[in-house]
């Protein structure tokens, strides 16, 4: 038999891409999501007008105000006459990356800790009520006591826009974690007490690994559920904290940040709310679908289907 | 016919939390206070001053004035019941004087008993008002609805650091207004019925009122004009265009006044630079390195077009001005050269100054230093419009602008730990709104004098925010206070104020902001009044059937 | 195909594969066998033969995908269970045909405790309800010969041993006296003292309930003791099938006759090293085309390599009856 | 060293693994609030030593607490009490890194082979996993160890990208077997590693456990159920019965003469794989309740079942001695007072033996 | 088990002590004054007098103790007090909001019921809504039902509830006038029509909290199903012939719920934490209105009590997860 040509056993990762690229739902998401990439970090090289440009002519200013979709304004105009389709393009951004990057800190968070607490039996304690802790802080006086503190220190050593970008999303990752350590713990938990866990234990795998390797995967879809869902929070959080003149100077769009101002106008010019509303629903949607193929590409028992 | 029309209910988007205007200066809580507690006069709708609980104004004329302007005497409306029954007398108004002197009670309207010697009683139904020195505006103290009369009988364990602790007194005060709470819920709602014993037997008009609180403006303006749940709604500050929707609904109505409330940018006559170490950023000990000189403050002013700015963010609600005192007229200073943008001028003039753009970035400079503008306001959407136009008018200029919006509870709080308060000043220019309370605006302009500037010794306390030092602006601050007759009082405010705008442009004044309030159309009797509470003539409204 | 007129359970070329990332796995290829009303069928055959699957596959077990049972007929006294409605299999599982499943620890729900899991198809089939049921499933458990049995219904799996999880599996297959059992493995990781309790208990349900049964083990010695018929399983086919005696005593097929030659007895001296077959087994990657053993049989001639034995009958009775096999070698010398 | 004809102790080179009264309690929690009310004694004061290149076969009823015996040797389970020395040191008190390091040199293979592997993980990942933890061999090497093991268990080379669930149950039992393997384990407690194989598997694997045995003087602690098996393998086999260790002797004599009751018992009923001769066989089919390990008898934990049973029994507890040389039983026939000869009278007290 | 939770609740005391402490040191950082509340009309001296009469200028640690004091004392006697009559009491200050100088316990009562109703409701709703979700998309995963599912979870999680709210009002309150947009907390259930009022008036708030915590909890309860369905054990029950609603409701549900409960037992502290948001859209003047309002006018007795209340609550239904996990899963232990 030793003469049949012997796949070499390939790695982990290229077993899961196989799998990923037959998920229709997750390569129609993966497509999205790298539209709406190229959109905001291509699209202002080929639109090229200036977000918050206002025409300086009261009289010209008056014209371009509040303007439906046209040749000139693809996606309209807002109350001030600033370019929709530009605003969108600068606005995602700042949204993409923020809720990305935000999300990704608040997981990692999130997972360590969870994974700590539940595996480690003299961490829980304390870790959980660091959880608790975390989860009891009001959550404004919290962002502006940090805004407060690393404002100016950030935006001087590191510029103002990487400086408040910095600031904001480890303002939201630092504040949201605890709902997936909670998660990840619990489940932990239980896998702990699983056999295989013993079995990998009996070979003498260090607990670093017996985490990265036996645990993790095991707790990956409440994982992908939570970083969905911390996604869509991190965008809306962060036009949050613009009310508060925390984020980004006013002037400068996000998608949350486009939302809520259109959110006035509702009545009579809907597209304003629309389109912030969709860009966001759609990067939502489509981190979901792809988070979806990940996680059943990740588990080999529903691959094939 | 008193109770006739039912139930009527106002809906207010910051709630009620107390209804004693002396522990809250908030004007939600004085306005809807003033419809159980009332001042023994009060102001009509075009700033004159009127008897409520007295008897007849006093005047010079009559002698209930001192010559010297050194005491007032009231005279009280006899055989007014307070809602319980009680009687209303001298006592009463004594014992409201001492409980808001008193050094312990953190009085919030202590402002109004400013100069009060003392407070006597002649008989039941005399006061008389002391005054330690000449009191040429003595319509202070028992005037408006900020300084309504208190009831001895259940307030008088309330005195000093025991007021806060009286929560039934303070939220269910009895009082001689036309009507009187039935339940009170902190900053919710307040549920009220007619006042079985005001002194007009046919008023009010409505058995009972619920006050509502919460919300935002265009969700109040939404609940008069559109879905009709609610017969008034309080500052209904909304954007015009949404204003122009509402009002073709047909189901109410805005109404607007203008009072004194002036949006405006001020000017940093000081250096805020960071570089500057801690305690020395923002003070006199440097001055600023562009904006003190003049020329540039005015091109700044010159490049806005304010006529626009009132269109965008207030319609009916707003109207341009170039004064810092827009208001009562004989104060009102006919500067109006502002109202125009100009564009070329204002390039022409930084020009001049020696401001040009040397390196062609499109930002102006001189010796190496860029004209880069911070500008800071407290977050507000008509504010973050106004501040997104101003800097496209300010970059067509050839000046960069940044900006920056603040939480109003961190700028507007004074905490002297955050460097965000708008007293400190960590910021080329910024925005906000202010106006004074009553008729006279002396106070108002004395606080531009160079010792209220805020400063570290103070705290970062201080009123001159922009830190405006002029010693003859001081001298005749000094004159104002001395002056009695009107019209010369008139004529020195007129100068203090275009001292501060046309002639040096520290305060660079936007928009005369009015109150704009809804009220249905089966609302009738409202007469809305910016010198007052706008719930004055509440014992008037009735229902139009 | 075998006659399976009288036979309780009549199975017709079922054929499973599973659709993998690497290809279809024909893990059964038309097997047919039937089973009649008192009859224990012992199946045996190499690890990975298919055993596990044919009997998943009969009652529908298997989750597809990735499994797909292509063709077939699983006939319960003539009504075929392939083509029944969910609700008629429902009916079915675990009321007229019990499952021991191999794999105990995973088997058994690990949040429920055992006398739950027990007493489940109790309420359902037979309608027993609290106490009852209670009473049904101490018995049970007694009867599988786990002690302390009222007090061990309420542990968790988790809490029981290897061979105390496959009694409670044998338990609820059990429970609800089905007319077949299917069972995989079950003694497996029992003693002997307990095993021995076990097929007690299975003469006597066949004496008493005529309970038709297959039985899939490695022990051959469990199979000499109480099968009535053995079929023999290699690469997912049936390789050979005869009465007990029959089989042990005259075995046919290659792969039949290596089996038993490498079994150590109690009673044998013991030898230097113990017999196995060499080679590997077949991957069940393609449909087979040729005789699955061929590459380590020591008969193999180049027809094994060009044809799928079909299964003869060798002793004149019809198939599935007497003693046939699937095998182009003829022990007497003559080539068929 | 398998000729060796009175294999035991004496005879095997120094012991590696001493057990010295080894416990292992479960508590038992019951009520709402989950009171803690008493313990399942799932082994109750083992003690054994293991010779170095032995083959000890553990035996006894399901339930009797033999895996637990195994885990608790490899430190998978925290003993209650007693002292495992392997190798010199006391496995049951090391720290977590030393214990680690420990590991490569003993090894399980589980009972339980779908629970006990990963179902994230292909084969080739779990057969790596030992190597990956205690070599810093490169890739090509671990591979060719990954197919080396993967032939010695029988398990096809393609195999290497399947997941657990992919596989039969006896194709899992020997994933599990090539992963004890692969480090080269001096010590492997192998927990029913058989059972789940084909006769000729079995053969395949205990030819390996024996070959491995003979190269590198491997010590095995055998867990089966099938006696045949452990008379082939085994030096010497354990009988274990509800915690504890009914008889202790070596294969031969045990076989040819079980002492202890249990251990006849459980040898009579060995099933035959000859049906012409398994209809003849004499067994003895224990009766009467089987007591729980969470509630023992007050004696001897076989009273409630052994057909010798006499008063003695019920009252006060056997312990282990060596009643001939080189066995080992704790049951009171065999003690100094009793000795063998009260069998004959104990006979006829008993009303649960039943003689078929 | 028992042991467990008494250690865990001995733990809770000094565990809540801390964190009371850091939040009170954190609100007392933040930036902001009381000051901010009065007008700018009102003169610095006036000013000065105010703040100093609400004890704001007193010591951080004077102001904790204070504090700590009030709330593990006088509070509590309070309570004594109002319900046996007596007056042990008498003459002690309670804690005083700076905002409305009314005592922060009384406001805190009077809040609970509109809280408890909207956003419990909305919450209990949710959670029906999410299970049977969660639990059918995961067992018919990728069918249209899964699809729409999917959609409309992410839509109502993406967008934020002030929008929700708005439409919901612009369709309902102004354009059909079914529902009224405007919260009245002074309602008395007392018959049938005034119940039908309740309903009204809760509609809307309750239905765009529900779809917010519906989305959420359905995804995780996909996930988790989706993680179990696939185990042996779901075959053993069907080898049994339950049917399909025992296997998957039964079976896979119970070793499902462990993030389920994870997320339902942190989101419950959070129904007293109001929504605020949604409270605000609506007046429904809840506590989640009553927080936001304190934290923006630095009201720190309120902000303090209301957040240490629901630190308290945090804790114990993070313990009350961790039991659920002992009885959900037997295997789990803590000891
Ligand atoms: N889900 C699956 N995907 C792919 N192949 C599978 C799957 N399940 C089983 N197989 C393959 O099907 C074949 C038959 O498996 P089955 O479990 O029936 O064997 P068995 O005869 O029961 O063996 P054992 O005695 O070891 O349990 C095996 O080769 C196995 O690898
Ligand atoms: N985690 C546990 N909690 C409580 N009791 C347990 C636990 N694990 C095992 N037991 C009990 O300990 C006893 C011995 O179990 P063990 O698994 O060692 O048996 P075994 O001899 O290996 O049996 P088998 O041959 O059936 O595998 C059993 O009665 C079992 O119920
Ligand atoms: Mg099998
Ligand atoms: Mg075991």
């Amino acid at each position: 038999m030793t003469d049949l040509a012997i796949e070499k056993p390939r790695s982990q990762w290229a077993d899961v891409w196989a799998q990923f690229r037959s998920h229709k739902g997750a390569l129609i998401g993966l497509a999205v999501f790298v539209s709406l990439i190229l959109f905001v970090f291509v699209g202002p090289l080929i639109w090229t007008k200036d977000p918050t440009f206002i025409n300086p002519n009261a009289a010209e200013m008056i014209k371009t105000r509040n303007k439906p979709p046209s040749l000139q304004f693809p996606l309209g105009t807002d109350q001030l006459g600033r370019d929709m389709l530009a605003r969108m393009m600068k606005g995602g951004q700042v949204s993409i990356s923020v809720g990305l990057v935000a999300m990704l800190i608040s997981i990692t968070l999130g997972t360590t800790v969870g994974v700590m607490a539940g595996y480690f039996k003299r961490l829980d304690g304390p870790l959980m009520r660091l959880t608790d802790l975390f989860l009891a802080l009001p959550l404004l006086p919290l962002l502006l006591v940090m805004v407060m503190l690393f404002r100016d220190p950030l935006s001087r050593s590191l510029g103002p826009e990487t400086g408040t970008f910095l600031l904001i999303v480890f303002a939201i990752g630092v504040t949201s974690w605890m709902q997936a350590a909670r998660i990840v713990r619990g489940e932990v938990l239980a896998l702990k007490e699983r056999e295989f866990v013993l079995a990998a234990r009996s070979i003498g795998t260090p607990s670093r690994r017996m985490i990265l390797r036996h645990i993790l995967p095991n707790v990956m879809s409440p994982i992908m559920v939570a970083a969905t869902l911390g996604i869509a929070s991190a965008i809306i959080t962060e036009s949050a904290l613009s009310f508060l003149g925390l984020g980004f100077p006013p002037d400068f769009p996000t998608w949350g940040r486009l939302l809520f101002d259109g959110v006035e106008y509702i009545q009579q010019y809907p597209a304003r709310v629309i389109w912030p509303g969709i860009a966001i629903s759609l990067t939502v949607l489509s981190v979901n679908y792809v988070g979806d193929g990940l996680r059943d590409a990740l588990d080999p028992r529903i691959r094939g289907r | 016919e008193r109770g006739a029309d039912g139930n009527v209910k106002v809906l207010y988007s910051q709630a009620v939390s107390i209804m004693n205007a002396y522990l809250s200066s908030g004007t939600k809580d004085v306005e809807v206070g003033s419809l159980v507690l009332e001042p023994l006069a009060g102001f009509d709708q075009d700033g004159n001053v009127f008897p409520r609980l007295a008897d007849g104004l006093p005047s010079v004329e009559n002698g209930q004035i001192a010559e010297d302007y050194t005491s007032i005497t009231w005279k009280l409306k006899p055989g007014i019941l307070w809602s319980d029954g009680t009687p209303f007398t001298a006592d009463d108004v004594v014992f409201t004087a001492e409980y808001c002197m008193h050094p312990e009670g953190g009085c919030a309207q202590a402002a109004r008993y400013e100069g009060v010697a003392s407070v006597e009683k002649i008989d039941d139904l005399t006061v008389k008002v002391n005054f330690s020195a000449p009191k040429y505006n003595p319509f202070t103290a028992f005037v408006g609805a900020t300084s309504p009369v208190l009831q001895k009988a259940q307030f008088a364990n309330c005195l000093g650091a025991a007021a806060p602790t009286c929560t039934e007194a303070n939220t269910k005060p009895h009082g001689t207004g036309p009507f009187r709470v039935t339940d009170f819920k902190v900053n919710d709602v307040v549920e009220l019925e007619a006042n079985p014993n005001y002194r007009d037997p046919a008023k009010p008009a409505f058995a009972t009122m619920t006050v509502k609180g919460g919300g935002d403006a265009a969700g109040a303006a939404r609940a008069v004009m559109e879905t009709g749940e609610f017969d008034y709604a309080w500052n209904t500050q909304i954007n015009p265009e949404l204003q122009a929707q509402m009002k073709a609904g047909g189901k109410g109505t805005f109404v607007s006044a203008f009072g004194t409330l002036v949006e405006r940018i001020e000017m940093n006559m000081t250096d805020p630079s960071p570089d500057l170490p801690e305690g020395e950023r923002s003070t006199a000990k440097h001055p600023h390195p562009f904006l003190s000189d003049m020329r540039v403050r005015k091109a700044l002013s010159m490049a806005i077009d304010r006529n626009l700015l009132v269109e965008v963010g207030y319609g009916e609600a707003g109207r341009a001005t170039c004064n810092l005192v827009p208001a009562p007229a004989i104060y009102a200073s006919d500067n109006t050269d502002c109202l125009t943008q100009d564009m070329e001028g204002a390039k022409a003039l930084l020009e001049e100054a020696g401001w040009t753009d040397s390196d062609g970035d499109g930002v102006r400079d001189k010796d190496g230093k860029k004209l880069s503008i911070l500008y800071q306001t407290s977050v507000n959407p008509v504010r973050q419009d106004f501040q997104a136009l101003i800097k496209g008018w300010w970059n067509e200029l050839g000046v960069e602008v940044e900006l920056k919006s603040i939480d109003a509870g961190v700028y507007f709080g004074g905490d002297p730990g955050s460097p965000d308060t708008f007293q400190k000043f960590y910021a080329d220019v910024e925005m906000y709104a202010n106006n004074f309370d009553g008729t006279d605006p002396e106070p108002y302009v004395a606080q531009y004098t160079c010792e209220k500037a805020p400063r570290p010794e103070t705290q970062w306390q201080g009123e001159n925010i922009n830190r405006f030092c002029d010693p003859a602006y001081d001298a005749l601050v000094g004159d104002l206070l001395k002056t009695r007759e009107t019209e010369k009082r008139a004529e020195i405010i007129k100068k203090l104020n275009d001292m501060l705008t046309k002639e040096s442009y520290t305060v660079v004044p936007l928009v005369d902001r009015g109150r704009l309030s809804a009220h249905s159309n089966t609302l009738g009797g409202i007469v809305l009044n910016v010198w007052d509470s706008e719930l004055w003539n509440a014992s008037d409204w009735y229902r139009i059937k | 195909m075998p006659d399976g007129a009288d036979a309780v359970l009549d199975v017709k070329g079922l054929k499973t594969v599973f659709r993998t990332r690497g290809g279809e796995v024909h893990a059964v290829n038309s097997v047919s066998f039937h089973l009649r009303p008192g009859e224990l069928l012992g199946v045996v055959g190499e690890s990975g033969s298919g055993k596990s699957v044919t009997m998943m596959s009969l009652i529908g077990l298997l989750p597809s995908p990735p499994a797909d049972v292509r063709a077939g007929e699983v006939l319960l006294k003539g009504v075929d269970i392939l083509k029944s409605t969910p609700e008629e299999l429902r009916a079915i599982r675990g009321a007229r045909i019990g499952f021991v499943f191999q794999d105990p620890m995973t088997s058994l729900n690990p949040v429920f405790t055992v006398g739950n899991q027990i007493m489940e198809p109790l309420k359902r089939h037979m309608g027993l309800k609290g106490k009852a049921a209670e009473d049904r499933a101490t018995e049970l458990l007694e009867l599988v010969g786990i002690p302390d049995a009222r007090k061990r219904l309420k542990s968790y799996p988790h809490q029981f041993s290897g061979g105390m999880r496959q009694r409670v599996m044998i338990a609820i297959a059990l429970a609800c006296d089905p007319e077949v059992l299917i069972a995989d493995e079950p003694t497996t990781a029992l003693d002997v003292t307990i095993q021995a309790q076990i097929l007690e208990l299975v003469h006597e349900l066949r004496r008493k309930l005529g309970m038709a049964i297959i039985w899939i083990t490695h022990d051959l010695g469990v199979i000499a003791e109480i099968a009535d018929r053995v079929m023999v399983m290699y690469g997912g086919q049936i390789v050979e099938q005869a009465p007990v005696r029959e089989l042990f005593g005259n075995p046919h097929h290659p792969y039949t006759r290596a089996l038993l030659k490498t079994i150590p007895k109690l009673g044998d001296e013991r030898d230097e090293r113990l017999q196995i077959i060499e080679g590997q087994p077949p991957i069940l990657t393609a449909e087979p085309s040729a005789c699955p053993f061929r590459a380590r049989c020591a008969h193999a001639f180049d027809r094994c390599e060009r044809e799928n034995p079909l299964r003869r009958p060798i002793d004149g009775q019809p198939l599935g009856r007497g003693h046939d096999v699937a095998c182009h070698w003829n022990p007497e010398g003559a080539d068929a | 060293m398998r000729d060796d004809t009175t294999p035991g102790p004496a005879t095997k080179g120094k012991p590696l693994v001493q057990v010295e009264g080894l416990k292992m309690y479960f508590p038992v929690f019951t009520g709402l609030f989950r009171r803690h009310t008493g313990d399942v004694k799932a082994v109750d004061d083992v003690s054994f030593t293991l010779m170095e290149g032995e083959t000890l076969g553990l035996v006894g009823e399901s339930g009797c607490g033999k895996s637990t015996v195994g885990r608790a040797l490899l430190r998978l389970y925290e003993p209650t009490a007693g002292k495992v020395v392997i190798d010199g040191v006391d496995v049951a008190h090391l720290d977590a890194e030393a214990l680690r390091r420990k590991r490569p040199t003993m090894q399980m293979v589980f009972q339980d082979p779908q629970a006990s592997l990963n179902p994230r993980m292909t084969l080739a990942d779990i057969i790596g996993e030992p190597l990956n933890e205690h070599t810093n061999w490169n890739a090509d090497k671990k591979l060719a160890r990954i197919y080396e093991l993967m032939d010695a268990v029988g398990l096809n080379r393609r195999f290497a990208n399947r997941y657990p669930h992919e596989f039969s149950g006896g194709q899992r039992q020997r994933i599990g077997i090539a992963r004890a393997l692969a480090l080269n384990p001096k010590f492997i407690v192998c927990d029913e590693p058989i059972a789940a194989l084909d006769v000729s598997i079995q053969a395949q694997v205990v030819n390996l456990l024996e070959d491995l045995q003979e190269k590198f003087g491997l010590t095995y602690l055998f867990i089966s159920h099938d006696l045949s098996m452990v008379k082939h393998i085994a030096d010497r086999v354990a009988v274990m019965y509800l915690g504890r260790i009914a008889e202790l002797s070596p294969r031969d004599a045990l076989y040819a003469r079980p002492l202890h009751p249990y251990a006849e018992a459980l040898l009579s009923a060995v099933p035959e794989p000859d049906p012409s001769r398994a209809a003849r066989k004499e067994r003895i089919i224990l009766k009467g309740d089987v007591p729980s390990p969470a509630n023992p008898p007050k004696g001897c934990n076989f009273c409630t079942r052994c057909p010798k049973v006499f008063d003695r029994c019920r009252v006060e507890k056997p312990v282990l001695r060596e009643v001939e040389p080189g066995r080992h039983v704790a049951c009171h026939l065999y003690s100094e007072s009793a000795g063998p000869t009260g069998q004959s009278e104990a006979k006829e007290h008993n009303q649960q033996g039943v003689m078929q | 088990m028992l042991t467990y939770t008494i250690r865990r609740l001995l733990l809770a005391i000094p565990t809540l002590l801390f964190i009371s402490l850091v939040i009170f040191l954190l609100v007392d950082l933040a930036p902001g004054s009381p000051a901010s509340q009065i007008p700018l009309t009102v003169p610095p001296e006036v000013r000065m007098k105010i703040l100093e009469s609400m004890g704001v200028n007193e010591p951080v640690h004077v102001r904790y103790l204070l504090w700590l004091k009030q709330f593990f004392v006088v509070e509590p006697l309070v309570l004594i007090d109002s319900t046996f009559g007596t007056a042990f009491a008498e003459g002690q200050q309670r804690i005083l909001s700076w905002q409305s100088r009314s005592p922060v316990f009384d406001i805190i009562v009077e809040r609970m019921p509109q809280t408890l109703t909207v956003i419990g409701s909305a919450y209990v709703l949710g959670v029906l809504i999410a299970l049977p979700i969660g639990i059918y998309s995961a067992y018919r995963q990728y069918s249209w039902f899964d699809q729409l599912g999917t959609f409309i979870a992410m839509i109502g999680f993406s967008v934020p509830t002030f929008f929700t709210g708005l439409v919901l009002i612009l369709i309902f309150a102004v354009e059909l006038q079914w529902f009224p947009s405007i919260y009245d907390t002074s309602l008395k259930v007392t018959d049938w029509d005034s119940f039908l009022a309740q309903v009204r008036q809760m509609a809307m708030p309750v239905m765009v909290l529900a779809l917010y915590n519906a989305a959420t909890i359905s995804r995780y309860m996909r996930s988790s199903m989706l993680e179990n369905l696939g185990q042996d054990y779901v075959r053993t029950a069907r080898a049994k012939g339950m049917s399909e609603r025992v296997v998957v409701l039964k079976h896979v549900l119970r070793n499902s719920m462990i993030p389920v409960i994870t997320v339902i037992a942190l989101g419950i502290p959070t129904i007293f934490g109001g929504a605020i948001i949604t409270e605000q859209v609506f007046r429904v003047n809840g506590l989640g209105a009553l927080l936001i309002g304190a934290i923006q006018g630095s009201d720190l007795p309120m902000v303090q009590t209301l957040t240490f209340i629901f630190a308290v609550l945090i804790v114990l239904f993070n313990l009350i997860a961790d039991i659920l996990y002992g009885i959900l899963d037997p295997r789990i232990r803590y000891d």
